[in-house]
């Protein structure tokens, strides 16, 4: 006796998404930097952005609080995390993507306007952490080339899942 | 309409008194007070107060990172993009057209560990970050099959409507095996705190990447190392190694009774708790009642299901003396739960997330159940 | 403490608003209202409105004879007495203390089958009185052992501490088999509306039988003959025979998907609904959508349980055409779910209790969906 | 390796329950009587008691309502009841043990306050049942030997549920 209807490929539910409307959402951008906007910004200016919309939650320097400590540079004499659990994870020292900033920040960033920023904005703020981390110069632009291309320290600390369950040895 | 008027705390003889008649909405009783642990980013399920694998649907955790959304049904939207062959919008009643599917699973956030500093610690304070629904909704492989996937394409992002506008990287061969959709939750619509109208749920994977009030898929080639997946949500291993994209949550246990604050008297005791994989049925629950000694099979209530809080019982004689009793999860695959220390040796010191350890409960003479830190290894 | 403040069914957009951050209880968005429909005696649950196989606990049916009785958990007491050897009393501490079993079934009403008299009827309407539910509790056979039932005793007498003091009449073979003593629902405490703090569960048999806020069993070598089930929950039968102890619930299903007043669009229809049996698991699902001249299986949802609602699924697509879709069960006795016909040609007019007919929904050229009648036999 | 202790017979919980506990609580009413507490009822103070604390819900003579009907002779002539779904059923002509009218009474009406007659008005109350009924004349005495000796009309038609389930014509 037949078992009900096999599945179809398509049921024809929802309806086409259009060009507009996939440019207006699909803001996520890319650790290779495709989906970087237009626009650049200045580590002064962003400074004077962060003083301005971050610092209050962030602190002065990216240090203070009471939120997400934004700033630690990378020192050679720093011990590994898995030897520190009381060390400081900030963009500096553990963030792979330097594009990772410019996305979060754009979309959820300051936490009670988030979205509230232009693109500019975004740039210039995304500079001045990535100067406060140390690693770019007072006088970058960051831009949809530049960005990409700031190599972050922990990126090669960065490995895939390797657990599988099992009775092996815990990874 | 009859609103179910409160059942007084009365302490009068209630074979005497017709009580209140039948109501649009039911009630708890009055006598009866159990309640999440809030804090500015997540709540925690009062597991030492349940019963059962179903957590009624207003103590389900929560783990948010902007709060929660005011999303209307009416105006709701799922994007599916990018590397598909028709880009397409679902409305929440297209979804519901689909071919539903209903399934028992947990939830568990991946920062689900609290590491006790104290004797007088709830399961709720230590593992509180988990709780288990009947989902229902369209399976992710049926609106994939609807948009066309291209070859090419081996990562989704998955995006939510809240102020955080949270993004996640997945695999899409985790799109095909068991991910889903989901609009219900345990008979219901899924409530706004677990992602009301429709969320993601990836059996099994840790709750950040089950993406609430999901509105946007886009289908790529590789992860767009978003902050929750580079930022938050990996941890540092050994050799200075961080660890990326450990999605699945290992076998896990925990003894909801006795534990702190409950009080013994001599005698018999069924030991009870729940024990969970993300990589599948719990196989075995092992309980020990001499400090981890010896240890013995539990019994599992069936039916156990795939990827599912399992409660498991344990009948045992406390004869009075101190001792520490203990739970460990073994899963299909093998796996056996690890004490903490174990964890801390294959991954060193610098890990927050998947922490999976045993947790071991002091009787005391005086019948206290209290947490008991793991000197006793 | 933090209260989860409404959500706002505010028109903005979610992403640019930081929502209500994590509170000590979860709430329904504003824009879902699921109600039972309630009257002087029961208040029927929101089938069409429901998914899967679990009811919120709110939404569970209510059946009373003198509304719902206010209990202190604290002062609560079972005795269990007659042909026992020692006639003991428990406090639900003392329940809570015993080993536990958790189990989902369905509890349904023997009056559940309300005869529509219009075509816009709802499977609330029709057949509201039946919910399911995760029960956690004590067996009765644990308690049986505990206290010691004399071989003569045949039968025992449960009485709720209600203002109608209900007692029934039950064999002590159902006692040793499934029936449970449960004090939660759904994973958490039982709730006034459906037996707080402990009511008998006897599943597969009629709700009535299962005695909500039990406080008395007394074994005895006969039934009592009580007035609910001499005047009450008695059919007439053939030849002007009246049945008694009728208390298995023979198989039934409903299509909850699409029904009254359900709007249909042209093309794939998944139909859905809700099966089960008190003989115990539901062995097949037919669905007719030619006004009962063909029938296909559907697609039940597993885990398929014993006497428990099961979920059932069929994709059909409708062309257009007027026609009627109707869906019968088939346990795993064989039995097969009759035509309303059926019953009466077999018990005469009399019945008005274990009506478990087939219900059809007539599909119009308009798409809207109402009651079928059976004039199609 | 050893499955988790085995269940012993007995765990001590509860404790036992006291003669006088029992004998408060225990008010079932068997169908031959076992339970009737002492004392004795008439019909003539049965009428008393049902016009001041019944008749308000059930009528003057037990038909009016507006909640249930009581009384509904047996009459030779009345068609069975599968036959007749609209035939009015209540203690004349369906209920199967006069005793059950005590148990009922005793503890749940009226419905507004029950457990409040006291045994004697029980028994007089049911003797008026019983008379409005016409199964006793009026001037019975109702009692503990009495009251289960009336013999109710519908008792022969009692029959054991026998529906098993299974493909067979249906019961
Ligand atoms: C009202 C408080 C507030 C303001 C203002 C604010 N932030 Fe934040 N910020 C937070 C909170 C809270 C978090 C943590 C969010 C989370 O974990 O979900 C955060 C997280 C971050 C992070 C991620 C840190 C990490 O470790 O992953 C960055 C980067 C950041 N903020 C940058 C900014 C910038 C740039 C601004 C200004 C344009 C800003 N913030 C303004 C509260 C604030
Ligand atoms: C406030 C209203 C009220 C009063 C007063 C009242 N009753 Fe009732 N009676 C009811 C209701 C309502 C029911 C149906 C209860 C149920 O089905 O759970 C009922 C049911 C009964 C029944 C069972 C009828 C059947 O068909 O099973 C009997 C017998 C009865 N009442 C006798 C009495 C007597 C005798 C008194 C006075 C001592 C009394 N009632 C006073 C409301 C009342
Ligand atoms: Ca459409
Ligand atoms: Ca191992
Ligand atoms: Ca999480
Ligand atoms: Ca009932
Ligand atoms: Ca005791
Ligand atoms: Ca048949
Ligand atoms: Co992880
Ligand atoms: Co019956």
């Amino acid at each position: 006796e037949r078992r009900n209807t096999a599945m179809p490929e398509h049921f024809g539910y929802g309806r086409p998404a259009t060009e507009k409307e996939i440019a207006a959402i699909a803001i996520a951008i890319h650790p290779d930097g495709k989906g970087l906007p237009a626009g650049s910004g200045t580590v002064q200016n962003g400074a004077l952005i962060y003083a301005a919309k971050c610092a209050a939650c962030h602190g002065a320097t990216g240090v203070e609080g009471p939120y997400n400590i934004l700033v630690a540079p990378d020192t050679v004499d720093a011990p590994p995390f898995d030897k520190a659990p009381k060390r400081i994870k900030a963009i500096g020292n553990y963030w792979p993507y330097a594009t990772t900033i410019f996305d979060y920040v754009r979309r959820a960033m300051p936490f009670n306007a988030p979205g509230s920023l232009s693109d500019n904005e975004v740039y210039s703020v995304t500079a001045w952490l990535l100067y406060a981390n140390k690693l770019i110069g007072a006088n970058a632009v960051m831009n949809a080339k530049t960005l990409p291309a700031v190599v972050m320290p922990a990126r090669k600390y960065y490995v895939t899942d390797s657990r599988k369950g099992g009775d092996g040895p815990y990874e | 309409k009859m609103v179910q008027t409160g059942i007084p705390e009365a302490a009068f003889d209630p074979t005497r008194q017709v009580g209140p008649l039948p109501g649009v909405l039911g009630t708890r009783s009055p006598f009866e007070h159990p309640q999440r642990k809030p804090s500015l980013t997540s709540s925690q399920t009062p597991l030492q107060d349940l019963y059962g694998m179903i957590t009624p649907s207003d103590l389900h955790f929560e783990r948010h990172h902007a709060g929660v959304p005011a999303i209307d049904p009416n105006s709701y939207e799922l994007m599916i993009h990018g590397m598909v062959d028709k880009p397409t919008v679902f409305s929440l009643a297209d979804l519901k057209r689909f071919p539903s599917v209903s399934r028992i699973c947990f939830i568990e956030c991946s920062g689900n560990f609290r590491k006790p500093d104290k004797e007088n610690i709830t399961p709720q304070d230590i593992c509180g970050l988990t709780s288990q629904s009947e989902w229902t909704g369209v399976m992710l492989s049926t609106l994939f099959r609807e948009v066309g996937i291209h070859p090419k394409a081996t990562w989704f992002l998955a995006e939510g409507s809240d102020a955080a506008v949270m993004t996640r990287s997945i695999p899409v061969s985790k799109g095909w095996e068991d991910a889903m959709i989901v609009y219900a939750q345990n008979g219901e619509a899924i409530r706004p705190q677990q992602g009301y109208p429709a969320r993601l749920l990836l059996p099994g994977w840790e709750g950040n990447t089950s993406v609430k009030w999901i509105r946007r898929i886009e289908l790529s080639d590789g992860p767009f190392m978003t902050r929750e997946e580079t930022s938050k949500y990996t941890e540092p291993v050994k050799d200075g190694k961080i660890r990326q994209f450990s999605f699945t949550m290992d076998a896990r246990s925990i003894i909801t009774y006795p534990a702190y604050p409950a009080q013994l008297q001599k005698g018999w005791v069924e030991i009870r708790g729940l024990a969970w994989s993300g990589r599948g049925k719990v196989q075995k629950v092992e309980i020990s009642t001499d400090a981890g000694k010896t240890w013995n099979a539990a019994r599992l209530q069936e039916p156990v299901l795939d990827k599912a809080h399992t409660y498991f019982r344990y009948l045992w004689q406390w004869n009075g003396d101190t001792t520490a009793i203990m739970s460990r999860a073994i899963d299909e695959t093998g796996y056996v739960q690890p004490a903490l220390q174990e964890l801390f040796a294959a991954r060193g010191l610098g890990t927050g997330y998947h922490l999976n350890p045993v947790t071991a409960w002091l009787i005391k003479r005086d019948g206290q159940v209290v947490y008991s830190p793991e000197k006793w290894k």
